[in-house]
């Protein structure tokens, strides 16, 4: 297995390397000045001197060429740039927001399998019973459903309202205890968790309902086993191995895409200091954004990789089918 | 008729219900076995052999619909379980040997937990010790060379000969009274399924099993077999003794089935017997003997009148031909 | 004695109709009732959005009255209301439908058009073009989103087929990755190997022998991003990416609506309720369609 | 450099799959499917070929019609290294050089109607108008005995009987002169299975030098309707003779347990059974010496070291056995 | 109710950031009798580094721990801050501030340790060197560049400063520029990430893109009234109102027109406005269409700004959160003369705009939309994301323009897109706003690109010379005409559609005490007012 990982940690440095290169161009023919940026938005007045001054200390006057080169040296060395906009270094700014980001990816994760896999089996167990038009419908309404919407919504009824929980903030698991932490977390969660689920849902359902027709359910019945161990142990597992690479796609989609969520909910994540940047044409900061965004997509589908081969052990990892 | 009944079916009929209509893959079947004894259930694809089982084992999809006037397994009439009930009887006094030991096993766990499970159902309170040491011996019993490696592996790891010896294990793990075996052999290599009948045979004496054999394989029957009862489109065409079907089938349908086997009958590079047409469609089967469309010596009753049982000594066959003296 | 044989041998008594591929589609379709009403609802959707004029006399866009603003649904005039300056919604609803159902399908047979050629060619013919075109399928599909989606708009200006040029270049890998899946499943069944036997071309057996046995998972997922493209429209909306700030469109309702959640919900709902009501049509049909052009639902 | 007597010539074929592993994906071994496989067959006959699963028939059958490449040896198709060919040549080769696959529920495109399939190959391959295309695909469903009413019929809608018969006619469309049957007929249930066996043999008198490579595991099969029959184990032939000299005088013990198991009925002398111990090695194992030692009954020291070369032992009866 | 209570009280162990924000229950007073003002903003912190900064959101803070010179009032006029008087000389060339002698540079940090030091006049000096030297690379430079020619320390509180010229703005530079303590920049004390000034608010922690809290100085010359000043960062505005109703917020700055009606409903809320802020939709002069002053004037007349701006910002609690305008000057401001404008910009007539542009060679075509020379009148109206209100606007006038027969969309981009483009005039029409302070008006108007920014191509060198007259007029009320005669050429040009003024509203709880003129942007501790919570 080690051989594998190190093998797939080989295969991300093209991958890496493309990405920056395209998000350098991306960046290079996206209009907007960084000049304006490093000394100050519009109220503010420039020299040419000044520009000029500017321009050579950030290299902002070398050709595009050299400019790649150099970021991808110091990118090297980890030091992914300084961000024009606050000075502060690329590489820390995104680290410090991380976790929170990873925090409201993993936790609306979980809370969307919460939802969707008692749904989907229940669906699949009854299927074709009012129990499975209610849970596809359910999940036609939750993936038509635009996430902002119902954030807003469901602050105005919950916090709003009916004064059940704060609206913004976020809290930390080890220090304000999981009461608190819960409270902050649960409706960004479920704003991010509902689109999820209903896909979720959908795929377990079909997933559960495909290995329920397998001669091995039907092997593990006839040993005389109890219902609930034939679907939770000898069906479950095997359904879920299709899903886990659904989840696995998905959570990438969460690390860059929970923006609108991060925003609503003043979420101190990577996506809010990614569309801040963009407005801001702070493109060392984006670029720092993208790939370090890439790299734990790239990392998290290894570990979902490993996950997978771990839950279906015909998938050999050293050898490739 | 001196030996204990182990399995005594009486009318069985397991219909489906499906948006076409009744498909009536099992339609009044009656049969026993003996204990100890082997019955083997021969017929083509379709004609309902593996719903007879799954009705004796009670793992009916939930479209079927059951109904027998009597299914007694071990003295017990077992027709109408609820399900707990027929979960209770699967595995302690009836378990299964499917045909596929390639799907039949999970793929996602070790042998140690697939084997592990029935020994912990059936004993509760047992310590992993004597799971694992009991474990190590069936595999032993089933012929699984170096047993306490294979427990470690995944089903994928075995070959399909050592797969099937693992489901036999599992199956026999319960110290069941009665088996029944679905095809056990067909996914295998005439080598190695030699070996499997052989293992049955053996097990069977020293566990003192019932075997109800589903096959259509005449060579497994052959070896195997006590009594055989040929099966045709949801019913029972004729019974008896292994040796006295084979060797002077009454019933047309299966005697044309023994004659188109290569090399029993017919010689080299001649024509084969064959049974023109196919199965016929079983939400409609034809009035009169199910077999008439098909039957080359077919007269015009056959085609509007079920044929009556013809009884005679411990051999019953159902065909109007047979009160004629059919001879082609 | 061969000609007897033949006969000895003929099989074949008549009993399914006879009839022509595409009429035998229509007709597994028609039979499903759930996407049959899902094909009738969104011929009303295509309907009464396309002939927009006749159901409505409102301008959606100069029609705005400063004196009716936020008029409740069910006011004189106003059926479903008016909205925040003014202008009619159900007016704004048709008009709007048009572009939203113009994203939400170009977005979907364009993502769907360079996923499947690109998911079909890898998966066929593997090696280095598969490694080649996976990786790179990777790479899209772990880039942000949004980041591509702005820098995109930001290059091209944004407008509504720049969103949909946007949507698309993102959305694409989705397919391509479902295609390959499907392609290696198929790819080593025996009839595609008959058809290299048979002598076939590439192409011929990609095209004719391979893409229709992976159409089904294809369906679904293309019916399902047609309502996540106007979704994501929206999306974009809400971060101000949109097109045509007074031009009508589903995604733009509902977002600009955002702010009268608790004063005037219908501004959100009523646009709402028009996305689901299209993406729950486009689902069943989706379904029907995968069962019709899916020959073993042939009763 | 035409050889008139015989149609089809295997030389040496040896076809490893490598095992990869590893960051570099090295190859860290081979499976040996065929490991030097020689065979010559005649124009016109039919060659029976047997073995246990995994033993490398599917692979010499696939590496004839060319659908896995070979990786030393030559297979000479009127005498020319079909193994060579590429682009037009092979298409145009392949039309002559058909295979019918084991399972006639995934060797048919459940896409397609019967009619879409047959008249695609005639129009395309054969260069037919649509017309000749529909008037020959009523001509070759007759002659495999399939109603023409059932042309607009999807695969799924056919008995497994019915699909190999659709199978064949698709085959012989291309009117090749040589056929692979791999397992034609191991997964139809007995009744149908004589009726596909009467038909290709009915398809040989009627295309005259039809060739026929007919790969099984069942034995009395291939007794039926071979002329010469070859028996295979991990990759080798271990014996090779007409079919009466090899039904009646089998050498090889392994060729002796596989006709044991043939079921006995009646009508036929029973034969002592021989029941083999042990699994079949996997070809990613082959044992040293004589690769049938492991589960040989006769086996000796020698045989551990030792690898028997076929050898003729009288009328072209070819046995690889160190005992014979 | 949970652990507020038995949390530590003290500013360094506090970390959490639930701190004070449970729901429903009014924590202005927290439990150990604190009094903690709770501040919603919607602008992220992006660096609190005194010399970088240009983020109002940034201010709100940085004005709490650093000092100006001065101060500025509600009246928009300058007020006392470190200095606590400051004259000119005759000539406008010679500035002296005499520095207050009770002021210490934040103690308690790494910095300062427990050592009370004074801030002198030394620092200031230090301080605008330091932003002097283009290596330091401060956001103010050029300002100061252009003035300051030399600055002397007379002693150790008090400072002259010698400008290049005469500067009417001087006092507004010295109301920009934080003063830094030299140890600081000696002992390359990293100032963004612990910032140590000498503001009646110490820095605490910054916890990014969630919260920055301030503690009380107790070395302040002044008692300041609240223990704690946490800043809570929510980006989205409707929520921020949600926070402040709820009573997770004590102040949120800039409530949105629709979340009024709530906030005003509610008796424990308030809102106030600090004046108003320039919005205008502008014609890009340069743009080939634009050039003709006739066709600008001929589209102002078609649009109903008056009513577009009721309509935008109506709410049902009929406060007046826009009003239109006609000069660019607000009224705040001084120079301010709406009616000298108002007489220069054109009535709406639609029909008489028509006429007008049928007089000018426009004629309708025949899908009703009017063209020229084979060209349509056809462009576009574009507005950045940042702002509902403009968007609606923007709406607006498109579909008034439509109605005429002119083909104008409005397209929303993306901010960072959208600034760039009005500042490189790649604009056809445009709404921008801000340039509400001192020199927008110089900036707005007059055509000297290098220093001004988007008037987008209007150049009346007659206007320019108006302007350089009114900057270097010291009088104060004849500076004021000045600009006012400048604004109405500006008007009378029509580089701009329309103007209006908007009064962000900033919502607060009754509870906040002494919040005289609604702002944060001021310290909340100073000679003008105290601010405290009840
Ligand atoms: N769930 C079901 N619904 C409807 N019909 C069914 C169902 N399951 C089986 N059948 C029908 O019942 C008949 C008998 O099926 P069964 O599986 O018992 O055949 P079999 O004799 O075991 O065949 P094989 O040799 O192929 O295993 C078939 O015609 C089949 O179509
Ligand atoms: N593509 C492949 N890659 C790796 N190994 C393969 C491949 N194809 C076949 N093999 C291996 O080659 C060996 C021979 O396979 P082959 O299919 O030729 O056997 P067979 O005699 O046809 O068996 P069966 O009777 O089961 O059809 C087997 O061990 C098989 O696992
Ligand atoms: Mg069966
Ligand atoms: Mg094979």
């Amino acid at each position: 297995m080690w051989t594998y990982i190190i093998r797939r940690i080989f295969q991300a440095v093209p991958t890496l390397l493309v990405i920056s290169f395209m998000i350098f161009s991306l960046l290079y023919i996206t209009p907007g000045d960084p000049v304006d940026l490093i000394l100050g938005t519009e109220d503010q007045q420039v020299s040419e001197e000044q520009r000029q001054l500017i321009m050579e200390e950030w290299g902002l006057d070398k050709p595009f060429f050299v400019r790649y080169l150099n970021f991808i040296k110091d990118a090297l060395h980890g030091d992914l740039g300084t961000s024009y906009a606050t000075n502060q270094p690329v590489f820390e700014s995104v680290m410090i927001r991380m976790p929170a980001t990873f925090k409201l990816a993993a936790f609306s994760m979980v809370l969307s399998l919460l939802i969707s896999v008692p749904l989907g089996t229940l669906a699949a167990l009854k299927h074709n019973s009012i129990w499975d038009s209610i849970a596809t419908a359910l999940a036609t309404i939750g993936v038509s459903l635009p996430k902002f919407w119902f954030g807003l919504v469901l602050m105005i009824y919950l916090s709003l309202k009916w004064g059940l929980l704060p609206s913004t903030g976020s809290a930390e698991l080890t220090v304000d205890g999981p009461v608190e932490f819960l409270k902050y977390i649960i409706m960004p969660g479920s704003s991010l968790a509902l689109g999820m689920a209903a896909t979720q849902t959908r795929m377990i359902r079909s997933s559960m309902l495909d290995v329920l027709g397998q001669d091995y359910v039907r092997y593990a019945r006839s040993k005389g086993l109890k219902e609930k161990v034939v679907i939770w142990m000898h069906a479950f597992k095997n359904a879920m191995i299709p899903v886990i690479t659904v989840v696995g796609s998905e959570i990438g989609g969460l690390l860059g895409g929970a923006v609108v969520t991060e925003s609503i909910f003043s979420w101190p994540g990577v996506g809010r200091l990614a569309v801040n940047s963009i407005s801001k044409r702070d493109y060392p900061m984006i670029q720092g954004i993208t790939l370090l965004l890439c790299t734990s997509y790239l990392v998290i589908n290894l570990i979902i990789d490993i996950v997978y081969a771990w839950v279906d052990p015909r998938i050999r990892l050293d050898k490739k089918s | 008729m001196t030996n204990e009944k182990c399995l005594e079916v009486k009318n069985l009929r397991t219909w489906f219900h499906t948006p076409e209509g009744i498909v009536k893959s099992v339609d009044g079947i009656s049969f026993s076995i003996e204990r100890g004894k082997t019955l083997a259930l021969v017929g083509e694809s379709g004609c309902g052999k593996t719903i007879t089982s799954l009705s004796l084992i009670k793992l009916l999809p939930e479209t079927a619909e059951l109904h027998a006037d009597s299914i007694i397994l071990n003295g017990r009439d077992v027709t109408n379980l609820d399900k707990n009930e027929a979960r209770k009887i699967r595995g302690a006094e009836i378990s299964m040997i499917f045909q596929e030991p390639m799907t039949s096993l999970n793929p996602v766990y070790r042998i140690e937990r697939q084997l592990g499970e029935v020994f912990r159902l059936h004993n509760p309170g047992i310590s992993s010790a004597e799971v694992k040491q009991r474990s190590i011996e069936i595999l032993k019993k089933v012929g699984v060379p170096n047993p306490e490696e294979r427990l470690k592996v995944y089903p994928h790891q075995l070959s399909g000969g050592l797969r099937q010896r693992v489901m036999i294990a599992i199956s026999l793990a319960s110290n069941p009274r009665m088996v029944i075996a679905d095809e056990p052999t067909t996914a295998l290599d005439v080598t190695i399924q030699a070996q499997i009948l052989d293992l049955l045979k053996q097990l069977q004496k020293d566990m003192n099993m019932s075997i109800l054999l589903i096959t259509h394989d005449f060579g497994v029957v052959s070896q195997i077999a006590d009594r055989v009862a040929v099966m045709y489109a949801g019913r029972i065409v004729e019974e008896g003794k292994m040796e006295d079907v084979f060797t002077d089938p009454w019933h047309p349908y299966t005697k044309l089935l023994i004659l188109s086997i290569p090399g029993i009958k017919v010689t080299r590079g001649n024509r084969l017997e064959s049974i023109q047409g196919s199965v016929p469609n079983p939400l409609k089967f034809p009035e009169g003997c199910r077999f008439a469309p098909r039957c080359p010596y077919a007269k015009d009753i056959c085609h509007k009148q079920q044929p009556p049982e013809i009884v005679s000594g411990d051999r019953r066959v159902s065909c109007f031909l047979r009160g004629d003296q059919h001879e082609g | 004695m061969a000609e007897n044989n033949k006969n000895q041998n003929m099989i074949g008594e008549d009993s399914l109709p006879v009839t022509s591929y595409w009429k035998d589609v229509v007709r597994r379709f028609c039979k499903n009732k759930i996407a049959v009403i899902g094909l009738i609802a969104l011929c009303i959707i295509i309907i009464l959005c396309a002939g927009a004029p006749l159901f409505t006399s409102y301008d959606p866009v100069v029609d705005m009255d400063f004196m009716n603003m936020l008029a409740a649904p069910g006011s004189e005039g106003h059926p479903l209301g008016t909205d925040d300056l003014g202008r009619d919604i159900w007016c704004r609803l048709l008009y709007g439908g048009r572009s939203s159902l113009i994203t939400g399908l170009s977005v979907s047979l364009l993502a769907a058009a360079i996923g499947v050629v690109i998911g079909l060619y890898s998966g066929y013919f593997g090696g280095v073009i598969e490694s080649l075109l996976m990786r790179f399928t990777d790479i899209m599909l772990s880039f942000p989103f949004l980041i591509v989606a702005i820098a995109i708009m930001s290059v091209l200006g944004s407008s509504q087929r720049n969103i949909i040029i946007a949507l698309a270049i993102t959305s694409w890998p989705r397919f391509a990755r479902l295609t390959r899946g499907q392609v290696l499943a198929v790819k080593n069944s025996e009839y595609v190997e008959a058809a290299k036997v048979g002598g076939f071309k590439n192409t011929r057996i990609i095209f004719r022998h391979v893409l229709p046995n992976c159409i089904g998972p294809l369906i679904i997922q293309g019916t399902l991003s047609v309502g996540g493209a106007i979704l994501s429209a929206a999306s974009l909306n809400y971060l101000g990416l949109g097109a045509d700030a007074a031009s009508p469109d589903w995604g733009m309702m509902l977002s600009q609506g955002r702010n009268y959640l608790q004063t005037a919900s219908y501004l959100t709902t009523i646009p709402g309720l028009a996305i689901s009501a299209t993406v729950l049509a486009m689902n069943w049909i989706g379904d029907g369609m995968r069962d019709a052009f899916d020959p073993k639902m042939r009763k | 450099m035409k050889d008139e007597k015989n149609i089809l010539k295997i030389e040496d074929l040896k076809v490893y799959f490598p095992i990869k592993k590893g960051v570099l994906q090295k190859t860290v071994g081979h499976v040996k499917a065929v490991d030097g496989v020689t065979l010559n067959i005649r124009r016109g006959e039919t060659l029976g070929l047997v073995g246990e699963s995994g033993c490398g028939k599917t692979t010499i059958g696939r590496a004839i019609v060319r659908l896995n490449t070979p990786t030393s040896g030559r297979i000479l198709y009127d005498g020319q290294d079909i193994l060579s060919l590429k682009g037009d040549d092979l298409r145009k080769i392949r039309r002559k050089l058909q295979i019918i696959f084991q399972d006639p529920y995934s060797s048919l495109n459940p896409r397609h109607t019967v009619q879409n399939m047959i008249t695609e190959i005639l129009t395309v391959q054969m260069g037919m108008t649509p017309a000749q295309a529909e008037d020959r695909m009523e001509e070759l469903l007759d002659q495999v005995g399939l109603n023409k009413a059932y042309a607009l019929r999807y695969p799924h809608e056919f008995s497994g009987g019915q699909r190999q018969r659709v199978a064949i006619a698709k085959a012989i469309a291309l009117q090749p002169e040589f056929l692979v049957c791999d397992e034609a007929v191991s997964a139809l249930d007995v009744s149908i299975q004589s009726q596909i066996i009467n038909l290709l043999m009915d398809l040989k008198g009627e295309y005259g030098d039809m060739t026929y490579l007919f790969i099984s595991h069942a034995l009395n099969v291939v007794e039926h309707i071979s002329d010469r029959v070859a028996v295979m184990y991990l990759g080798k032939i271990m014996e090779f003779a007409d079919n009466e000299e090899l039904f009646s005088h089998a050498a090889h013990p392994y060729t002796q347990a596989l006709l044991s198991a043939i079921p006995i009925l009646s009508g036929r002398k029973a034969r002592e059974r021989i029941i083999l111990k042990g699994d079949v090695p996997g070809a990613a194992h082959i044992p040293s010496g004589c690769r049938f030692h492991t589960r040989c009954p006769y086996a000796t020291e020698e045989c551990m070291k030792k690898e028997p070369e076929l050898k003729d032992i009288g009328n072209g009866h070819l046995v690889a056995c160190l005992k014979v | 109710a949970t652990s507020e209570a038995d949390k530590p009280a003290s500013a360094g162990t506090e970390s959490g950031s639930a701190s004070g924000a449970e729901t429903g229950k009014p924590a202005s007073t927290n439990d150990n009798g604190e009094k903690v003002l709770r501040i919603g903003t919607y602008m992220p912190v992006t660096t609190l580094v005194p010399w970088k900064t240009t983020s109002d959101g940034d201010g709100y803070i940085i004005r709490q721990i650093y000092h100006t010179l001065l101060e500025m009032n509600k009246q928009s006029e300058f007020a006392p801050g470190l200095a606590k008087s400051w004259e000119c000389s005759e000539d406008g060339k010679v500035w002296t501030f005499h520095l207050r002698d009770d002021i210490y540079w934040q103690t308690g940090n790494d910095l300062f340790g427990d050592e009370k030091v004074q801030v002198t006049a030394e620092d200031v000096k230090f301080s605008f060197e330091y932003y002097l030297d283009p290596a330091h690379e401060s956001v103010r430079y050029t300002g100061l560049a252009d003035t300051i020619d030399k600055i002397e320390v007379v002693d150790d509180f008090t400072i002259k400063f010698y400008t290049k010229d005469i500067d009417v703005l001087f006092e507004y530079k010295m109301y920009q520029n934080y003063i830094i303590p030299k140890k600081g920049i000696d002992e390359n004390w990293d100032f963004a990430a612990f910032p140590v000034g000498s503001g009646a608010y110490k820095f605490v922690e910054h916890v990014v893109d969630t919260r920055v809290l301030l503690e009380k100085n107790e070395d302040f010359w002044l008692e300041p009234a609240l223990d704690k000043i946490e800043f809570k960062i929510i980006t989205d505005k409707s929520v921020s109102s949600i926070a402040l109703q709820n009573q997770e917020i004590d102040i949120t700055l800039a409530l949105l027109p629709t979340d009024i009606p709530a906030v005003v409903s509610k008796d424990f809320l308030k809102i106030d406005n600090n004046g108003g802020s320039l919005r205008w939709i502008g014609f890009n002069c340069k743009d080939e269409l634009f050039q003709d002053k006739e066709l600008r004037r001929a589209l102002t007349m078609a649009v109903d700004v008056d009513g577009a701006v009721k309509a935008v910002y109506a709410n049902d609690a009929g406060i007046d959160l826009a009003i239109r305008g006609y000069s660019v000057v607000t009224p705040e401001r001084p120079g301010y003369d709406g009616e000298l404008c108002k007489a220069e910009t054109p009535v709406y007539d639609p029909k008489a705009a028509q006429e007008k542009l049928e007089s000018i060679g426009w004629k309708k075509g025949s899908d009703g939309i009017y063209e020229k020379d084979g060209q349509k009148l056809k462009f576009t109206l574009q507005v950045g994301n940042n702002d509902s209100n403009r968007e609606k606007m923007a709406v607006i006038v498109s579909s008034q323009l439509k109605a005429i027969g002119v083909d104008c969309t409005a397209q929303t981009v993306e901010w960072g897109t959208h600034s760039s483009d009005v500042k490189d005039g790649n604009v056809q029409m445009y709404i921008m706003g801000g340039y509400s302070n001192l020199d927008g008006p110089l900036r707005l108007m007059h055509s000297n690109e290098t220093v001004l920014s988007p008037n987008c191509g209007y150049a009346d060198p007659e206007l320019d010379s108006v302007l350089d007259e009114a900057w270097r007029t010291i009088d104060y009320d004849a500076r004021c005409k000045l600009i006012a005669k400048a604004s109405a050429m500006f008007a009378s040009g029509t580089a701009h559609l329309a103007d209006w003024y908007e009064y962000s509203q900033t919502g607060y709880n009754v509870r906040v005490k002494d919040f005289d003129y609604a702002t944060v942007y001021q310290p909340l501790c100073s000679s003008q007012r105290n601010v405290t919570v009840e």
